[in-house]
């Protein structure tokens, strides 16, 4: 039996609109033990951001509501805590980071301020106190010149320092775990090369656990040790990240490497996934791939589990 | 009741009354407010109705009247003589008379205040009041810059030569213009002077607070020992008269300066326990609508006698609470001269068709009728307009500010205006003080205020004759005269004179003195020398 | 930051000098002739004449112009023509009183529309919100003088909670602040309302909460700073929007201030009273908004990099 | 032989001393691609736009065809914009939201007066037939529409007026790759079906080495690597360029590849550095590299601006 | 884009409210029991106070003995006449100046700048004096006055939206294909700005209604007898303590029109956005 950080069970999330109740996760479970990257990988409108933000319960409610599941963090069910033990756990025991490195600090307080938030939050440190730990905590992110970032705002920084900084704010209660929203997704190669770095050599020098939110398979393969695919607001496949990406079992997973460019031949057709991810609302019963699947077949039309043992896929059409 | 307050009554129950006076003690205080900030306190300056009256408890002038009535008699002058042709005054001053500053008034003070008043750069509304006064002309030509006609043979003597006789000139001496002021602080004040006023009257000026309130309190070395009553007059400014009302009822105030509103006019006057605090009290006011005889169709004396009918003036009086009287003729019944005989032109629409069809303009016309607009002249107008347009004359009305009414008159732009709000009431009691400025031809130039631009040479010449009387054996015959000069003025009709105002002032049950002291004919509306404080006696 | 600040000052010299042209032209067009007034019923041609020339009023308008101007930069407004006394000092004993309304009015718009603005905010879509902003239309389509009319009525006449009108205490000063800020408090709202919704759409709003900090906490920390910044703006072009306010609000209550000044020199044309408070309302204007572009800095840095 | 588009160092300056485009010079051929990479604020958007002169350039000549672009006065350059269209990254920013599809893809015609109304609803509906929408499109909003489809009626807006010259500023960037792939193929088949020329610019070098004959490498607004794709891909010689490759993470984790991490920050072009543009960010930088800006050295068989080129 | 504005109950009350007002102004003829310009002589107590509201005069009688409620509806007549046009012409030239100023920048546009800035700086009442001093009284240079008066703020409003959607992506991509400015300013500008367009022609009615009692009360205005709201308080102010519904009245009409029309704005604003159509 392993040691679990955070499990998410069966969690069923929806929000309310004018239109009706929209359904978006639909039996999401994940497993993340401490000291492991767990990569989320989908397309926009999968339900990744929304299961890492229904984490921390970020999601305003109404309109967002959860069905049924569980989360729990330290035998906790998030779901049940009151609002102060939930703001007990947020930028405490887990930290979290978003895409936009640019909008995600606010514009009219000082770095050295938002830092030390969380600090006198959560610590009730001093106003010395939170600065020396703001200047520790920026130098550890990698940034120079820690002294002077202090009293300056976000739009006087890049995108990478500000991400950096986004990142130092996460860590400063020393969390056990961290979420990273696509943390480089809005930065250049050569800065998320150096993010991606920082965030490998954080977690080998912390040991804490990240949940790192992606797109990019690529990144995937350089960070995370295990993957979760998510499509149209269900995992369909699991598994370490050398057995997803390199043995892909859904044929979504594989239509996906496959689209990279990185694998297509100049001048040739890329191999594409035909079709568009169908929306909220218009997701039926069965196997939300079916329509855009290759290999599809009648019993698509009911949801097929996820099967196997440590790689897992929910699919019909692929043995375990 | 009513009937006792009529000027000549008052003026006699004060006659009869005066040993009570000897009885009054001094002491108390009075609040009165103004919605209007005052201007000036500058004698030789201020001319508009609510700086008269505080002028006159500040300053003193060699005559005066005495309360309550329009009874000349002098004041700082001790006695004075006037040579058989009229042309020389001579003026004795009183003994102990003194400015707030401490220092003891000349006959030099008085030709520096003459001057100072006909002096262009004073701007004196009022310096052509002193025409008939030598050396008027050079002065105001600026080739002299002293009235030759004054001369001061020692402290206590003036003497001033006129260059034609005039009767009202004794008025003029009693007229705010020809206050007395001390040279030496005009001249260190300048400008300010109106703002920090020096003279010789009743009370003296303690602080002024532009815009809030100005206080005055008793000149200790008054000549006239025992008066004034009260210590402390205190006038307080921005206080929109309907709120007044209210504070005078709560005690806060003694008296509502502007009188009471229209309003409210009628539930003031029903409240019985207001039955002992309003007093009434006739003006020297006419209100009337001019007409411009220079241009047509006013220019026929036919259609100026139709309009004259047309309009109902009960109607009208009723619209402004029965605050006034129906007017039969231009002077008000108050003033002497006025004939009471002459019941001028009733109300006829038919007539007044057939007056119009006979100016071959029977079928109707348009033209524009002026007015000031501040309530109730708007609503005046629009009376007069419906009952204009009754027998087929269409007027449009021109509301406006009272600045531009007055342009518009002055340049002879406006067919018709309605005088109220800047109506004649008289600056003393003598009809030629209605007739040279308002419908002799020295008015009817651009910038004058003769509206009607009505000239009549003859009846200019006549008046000018009566004036000439200054004989007190001629008084009789001189306002013979003028009535027949403003008999002839009704007849050629270049004004509709449309009713007399009353006045009504509203004051504390703490305040005393003969009602006559409230709605004071010339200290409008209320003489503050006499009043006295309830709680003081 | 100081050429930001240099760019602004030498813009709000440039309006005060068009404000003084304009206000030199237009009163050339008003109909009222000054030495009427000042001459009086009994003057002759003459007289006339003669103050016409100590006016200057023979001279050709540019030099007339400039006459004014050379007057206004040595501090000297003018003469009234019918209150007779200087406009400069006159001005100046009024402004206490209509700064003190006008600060009133600002705090009470601010005191209505900030927190009506964060609870319709926070209460979005829901009853409490919708009831909020038809309160805040009635506030803005409520003429003013009705409102100071209705104040009066029910606040002062009908319970006498408050003086009829008048000037020296702070009871004094409430029921004319509410009418002049009522009208403001309602756009305030509004306005506070959406820019409120809009920053609490924002990233840095779900990392505050992301750190763990209450909802109150969130609301004012970062939400209110940033919402904040469009009324810092109209607080600038209030200062405008008063000084027409002003005029009307301070008639009603018998207020001592340049409001009731301007009507009356309105009703009287007197034209020095009317182009001296011109001017001087156009310096608070331009001030006002000087104050803006200086408070905005303070509160967004990003505006100094402008 | 003229080539078809011929570029002269062309440079844009704002006021304030951006240099956003510094003397860029390239030419292109009838029916090739030319890929345009780099990163964030390196100048290649600004290309695009000083291109078609959507912004003046402050120096240099373009001449398309041979006839100089620059030289047009605006009622010529509106005309001539029918020739060559750019297709924008964001495809929502890029629609109105106020006008419908169909209205959108007919504007490029309405506004050269190109067929009456009927022909102008048939064009709309044959272009949304080969991009791939349904026709239904035509009446309904942008907003209705996902990102790639949104993407691929800005393409039919493109091409409705037939131009010969087609910039493709970021076009995929904001699209899932699974629907990224979709629309690469979409205008490999367009380029091939109507003859078109294309510039692509991008900063994912994995899709500009897919679909570009050409590439040219930006950096601060310059080229600093320029060639065949595959010969730049394959054999980069410049350090910069080197070093974009290896940042690009691979989705094989067994790839274990030495990582080349660039230090400092983006490059900001209102402060530009002396000598080489990149030696604050070099490996291989030397005293030269801040005092003498680099000459072209073709090593093998294409150019890099870097004084120490090569592997 | 009717069905989501008349799923706005706000907005719909409005409406009816507005076409209410309309319907009884265009037939106060037939419905106003009394000439409104007729002075009544049993319109005033024998001491001539105007007389509270009974059978006679359902809403009393004015100070000069004429009926209110058949002033009530001929002022609406003028009131709406004024606020529409007025409100109209000023949104119009604010909204063209505004558009200019914002589309082209350059000299033009900072010389439109900082004539609102000037305007800005001026108080409106002067302004429609001197203005007055030249035209010809009336209802003309009330529409006239009130027009320059309010546009300043329109275009500021309309310049500042113009100069953040003239960096529209989708402009640069119309400006690509070839199209003109006159083109870029009628089919992607002026659509964008019509939301705010109508907003402001809707929310400057109860300050235009204000504008024209002061204008009519200096004499510039609608000229007696015609009746005008923001005249009919104006002429009756000092009559509120005792004669209320002089007043009240008149001012309840004012209010709740300005309230209509500032609820239709706000509903025709969401209703108008076509992003909002279909829209969860």
């Amino acid at each position: 039996m392993r040691d679990f950080l955070l499990r998410i069970q069966n969690l069923c999330l929806g929000f309310q609109t004018e239109a009706g109740y929209l359904r978006v996760l639909d039996n999401v479970s994940l497993d993340l033990t401490p000291g492991e990257t767990l990569g989320l990988v989908g397309e926009s409108g999968c339900g990744k951001s929304v299961t890492a933000q229904s984490i921390l319960r970020l999601l305003p409610c109404p309109p967002s509501r959860v069905e049924e599941g569980h989360i729990w963090f330290d035998d906790k069910d998030i779901l049940k805590l009151s609002q102060s033990e939930l703001q007990d756990l947020r930028g405490n025991r887990i930290g979290m980071i978003f895409q936009e490195p640019m909008t995600s600090l606010n514009p009219t307080m000082t770095i050295g301020n938002q830092l030390a938030e969380p600090l006198r939050l959560h610590r009730k440190a001093g106003a010395g106190e939170a600065r020396a730990a703001a200047l520790d905590v920026l130098k550890r992110v990698g940034i120079g010149n820690a002294e002077q970032r202090l009293n300056q705002y976000p739009h006087e920084l890049s995108g990478g320092l500000r991400q950096r900084v986004m990142i130092a704010m996460a860590l400063i209660c020393s969390p056990q775990m961290l979420i990273a929203d696509e943390p480089t997704t809005a930065l250049d190669v050569t800065i998320q090369a150096q993010i991606l770095d920082l965030l490998r050599t954080l977690q080998k020098e912390l040991g804490i656990s990240i949940l790192l939110i992606t797109h990019d398979l690529g990144v995937v393969a350089e960070t995370c040790h295990r993957v979760a695919v998510m499509y149209a607001g269900r995992i369909v496949e699991t598994g370490t990240a050398v057995q997803v990406l390199t043995d892909p079992q859904h044929p979504y997973t594989r239509g996906l490497l496959a689209a990279s460019p990185r694998y297509a031949k100049k001048g040739e057709r890329m191999p594409a996934i035909a079709g568009q991810v169908p929306p909220p609302g218009k997701r039926g019963q069965g196997c939300p791939f079916a329509e855009r699947c290759p290999l599809v077949m009648d019993i698509c039309a009911t949801m097929p589990p996820l099967q196997g043992d440590e790689h897992k896929a929910a699919c019909w059409a692929t043995k375990t | 009741m009513r009937k006792f307050l009529t000027i000549a009554a008052a003026a006699l129950a004060l006659a009869a009354a005066s040993p009570a006076f000897a009885a009054t003690k001094q002491g108390g205080a009075a609040i009165v407010t103004f919605n209007n900030d005052l201007t000036t306190l500058d004698p030789q300056i201020g001319y508009d109705w609510q700086n008269w009256s505080v002028i006159k408890s500040i300053f003193d002038g060699l005559m005066d009247y005495k309360p309550g009535t329009t009874e000349l008699e002098p004041d700082l002058a001790q006695s004075y003589t006037v040579s058989d042709d009229g042309l020389t005054y001579t003026f004795i001053l009183r003994d102990g008379i003194k400015f707030h500053n401490g220092r003891a008034v000349t006959s030099a003070d008085v030709k520096y205040s003459l001057e100072r008043a006909v002096n262009p750069a004073t701007q004196s509304p009022g310096g052509g009041y002193f025409g008939m006064i030598a050396g008027y002309d050079d002065l105001t030509g600026g080739k002299a810059s002293e009235l030759s006609g004054i001369t001061t043979p020692d402290d206590k003597t003036v003497i001033l030569k006129l260059t034609r006789p005039d009767a009202t000139f004794l008025h003029l001496m009693a007229i705010n213009f020809a206050y007395i002021v001390p040279k030496e602080v005009v001249e260190a004040e300048g400008a300010d002077f109106g703002k920090k006023p020096v003279g010789t009257g009743a009370f003296k000026v303690v602080n002024w607070t532009p815009g809030q309130s100005l206080e005055l309190e008793r000149f200790a070395d008054y000549y006239r020992k025992g008066l004034p009553y009260l210590d402390k007059l205190t006038f307080e400014f921005g206080q929109d008269p309907t709120v007044a009302v209210l504070r005078l009822k709560k005690g806060e105030i003694d008296i509502v300066g502007d009188g009471i509103p229209p309003a409210q006019f009628t539930e003031v006057m029903a409240d019985p326990a207001n039955k002992n605090l309003i007093a009434e009290g006739e003006q020297l006011h006419t209100g009337y609508v001019t007409m411009n005889v220079t241009t047509p169709p006013f220019d026929n004396v036919k259609v100026r006698q139709a309009v004259n009918m047309a309009i109902n003036k009960d109607r009208i009086v009723r619209l402004i609470n029965n605050r006034a009287a129906p007017a039969t003729q231009a002077l008000p019944p108050a003033m002497p001269g006025y004939n009471p005989d002459n019941k001028g032109y009733a109300y006829d629409p038919e007539g007044a068709k057939k007056l119009l069809a006979e100016a071959g303009v029977g079928e109707g016309f348009t033209t524009e009728l002026y007015a000031m607009n501040v309530d109730p002249n708007p609503r005046i107008a629009q009376a007069i307009q419906q009952d204009l347009a009754a027998v087929g004359i269409k007027a449009e009305i021109r509301s406006l500010a009272q600045a531009e009414v007055i342009s518009a008159g002055g340049a002879g732009k406006a067919p018709m205006i309605w005088s109220g709000g800047m109506a004649w009431i008289a600056d003393f009691p003598d009809p030629a003080n209605f007739y040279y400025g308002i419908l002799g031809c020295a008015g009817a130039v651009e910038g004058g205020w003769n509206w009607s631009k009505f000239c009549n040479k003859d009846l200019d010449a006549r008046a000018e004759k009566a004036d000439a009387m200054v004989k007190g054996d001629q008084q009789e015959a001189r306002i013979a005269e003028w009535k027949s000069i403003f008999d002839e003025v009704l007849t050629q009709a270049p004004w509709a004179p449309i009713f007399n105002e009353k006045r009504f002032t509203y004051h504390s049950d703490r305040l005393g003195g003969e009602a006559a002291l409230f709605t004071d004919p010339i200290h409008i509306p209320v003489n503050y020398d006499y009043i006295y404080a309830k709680d003081a006696q | 930051m100081i050429g930001y600040l240099a760019g602004r000052l030498s813009a709000s010299f440039l309006i005060l000098v068009g404000v003084t042209i304009v206000t030199f032209g237009l009163t050339f067009l008003i109909p009222a002739d000054p030495v009427a007034m000042i001459a009086g019923r009994t003057s002759t041609p003459q007289v006339r004449e003669q103050i016409r020339v100590q006016l200057g009023l023979d001279q050709p308008l540019p030099v007339q112009y400039i006459a004014y101007v050379t007057r206004l930069a040595q501090g000297d407004l003018g003469r009234s023509y019918a209150r007779k006394s200087d406009v400069g000092p006159l001005i100046a004993s009024r402004l206490p009183p209509t700064l003190l309304l006008m600060l009133g009015a600002i705090i009470a718009e601010l005191m209505i529309g900030i927190p009506a603005g964060l609870y319709a905010a926070s209460r979005r879509g829901k009853t409490a919100d919708k009831a909020a902003m038809i309160a805040s239309f009635v506030s803005i389509s409520t003429p003013q003088f009705v409102l100071g009319l209705s104040l009066i009525y029910v606040f002062a006449y009908l319970l006498p909670w408050a003086p009829l009108g008048g000037y020296g205490t702070f009871s004094h000063l409430v029921l004319p602040a509410l009418t002049l800020g009522l009208a403001g408090g309602g756009w305030y709202s509004r306005m506070m309302r959406s820019s409120m919704i809009e920053v609490l759409q924002q990233d840095y709003i779900r990392t505050a909460r992301a750190k763990g900090m209450p909802e109150w906490r969130v609301l004012l920390r970062h939400g209110m700073r940033n919402a904040i910044l469009p009324i810092v703006a109209m607080i600038g072009l209030d200062v405008g929007i008063f000084m027409s306010g002003v005029v009307v609000v301070e008639n009603v209550f018998g207020w001592p201030g340049i409001g009731q000044l301007m009507w009356q020199a309105i009703q009287s044309l007197d034209i020095p009273i009317i182009m001296g408070v011109t001017l001087v309302a156009a310096v608070f204007i331009v001030l006002g908004n000087l104050l803006a572009d200086m408070i905005a800095p303070l509160i967004d840095p990003r505006i100094r990099l402008r | 032989m003229t080539a078809f588009l011929e570029v002269r160092d062309l440079k844009k300056q704002y006021p304030g001393g951006v240099r956003a485009v510094d003397g860029v010079s390239f030419d292109l051929q009838q029916g090739q691609t030319l890929g345009v990479v780099g990163e964030s604020g390196c100048g290649k958007s600004t290309l695009a736009r000083l291109l078609l002169r959507l912004i003046e350039p402050t120096f240099g000549t373009v001449r398309l065809n041979g006839e100089d672009l620059l030289a047009l006065k605006s009622a010529q350059l509106r005309e001539r914009r029918r020739d060559m269209q750019i297709v924008f990254q964001d495809p929502y920013a890029s629609l109105d939201p106020r006008m419908s599809i169909g209205e959108a893809i007919a504007e490029p015609l309405d506004i050269h007066n190109i067929g009456n109304r009927a022909d102008r609803r048939a064009q709309v509906l044959k272009w949304l037939d080969r991009v791939g929408l349904p026709r239904t499109a035509a009446e309904r909003f942008p907003h209705e529409f996902s990102g790639g489809q949104r993407q691929r009626i800005g393409i039919a807006r493109a091409l409705a007026l037939r131009p010969k010259l087609l910039i493709l500023d970021e076009p995929v960037s904001a699209l899932d790759v699974s629907i990224q792939s979709q629309v690469l193929n979409l205008l490999v088949d367009l380029k091939s079906e109507f003859g078109l020329t294309y510039i692509f610019i991008s900063h994912d070098l994995s899709v500009v080495e897919h679909i570009a004959d050409q590439v040219a490498v930006m950096y601060l607004g310059v080229i600093v690597e320029e060639g065949p794709s595959q010969a730049v891909f394959n054999a980069p010689q410049h350090p910069y360029t080197q070093a974009l490759i290896s940042a690009v993470p691979h989705p094989d984790p067994r790839m274990k590849r030495q990582r080349m991490i660039l230090g400092g920050d983006p490059p900001n072009p209102a402060n530009v550095p002396t000598g080489c543009r990149f030696h604050p960010r070099c490996f291989k930088a030397q005293a030269i590299c801040a005092s003498m800006p680099p000459p072209a050295q073709a090593m093998l068989d294409h150019p890099a601006w870097c004084h120490f080129p090569g592997p | 884009m009717w069905a989501r504005f008349a799923r706005d109950r706000a907005a719909s009350v409005g409406l009816a409210i507005i076409i209410l007002f309309t319907v009884a102004a265009a037939a106060a003829h037939w419905i106003a029991p009394y000439d409104p310009t007729e002075q009544f002589f049993d319109g005033l107590t024998l001491e001539g106070a105007p007389l509270p509201p009974s059978s006679r005069f359902w809403f009393g009688s004015d100070t000069n003995g004429r009926d209110q409620f058949s002033r009530l509806l001929y002022g609406a007549q003028t009131s709406l006449l004024i606020g529409v046009l007025a409100n109209g012409l000023a949104v119009a030239v604010g909204t063209l100046l505004g558009v200019t100023a914002g589309f082209l920048r350059g000299l033009t546009g900072a010389a439109i700048m900082r004539l609102t800035d000037l305007m800005m700086a001026f108080p409106p009442l002067l302004l429609a004096i001197a203005l007055a001093a030249i035209l010809k009284p009336g209802i003309g240079i009330v529409i006239v006055v009130i027009a320059l008066v309010n546009w300043v703020q329109i275009a500021r409003v309309i310049y500042a939206e113009t100069t953040g959607l003239v960096n529209r992506e989708y402009i640069e991509a119309a400006r690509a294909m070839g199209a003109g400015p006159w083109r870029i300013l009628w089919r992607h500008l002026l659509p964008h700005l019509v939301p705010t367009v109508i907003v402001y022609a809707t929310l400057g009615i109860a300050t235009t209604v204000l504008l024209e009692a002061m204008l009519s009360f200096l004499g510039r205005g609608v000229q007696p007898p015609t009746p005008a709201w923001g005249m009919m308080i104006f002429e009756s102010q000092s009559y509120f303590l005792n004669a209320p519904w002089l007043v009240f009245v008149p001012g309840a009409a004012i209010l709740i029109l300005a309230l209509a029309f500032n609820l239709v704005g706000d509903g025709l604003r969401d209703a108008l956005d076509p992003t909002q159509r279909g829209r969860t």
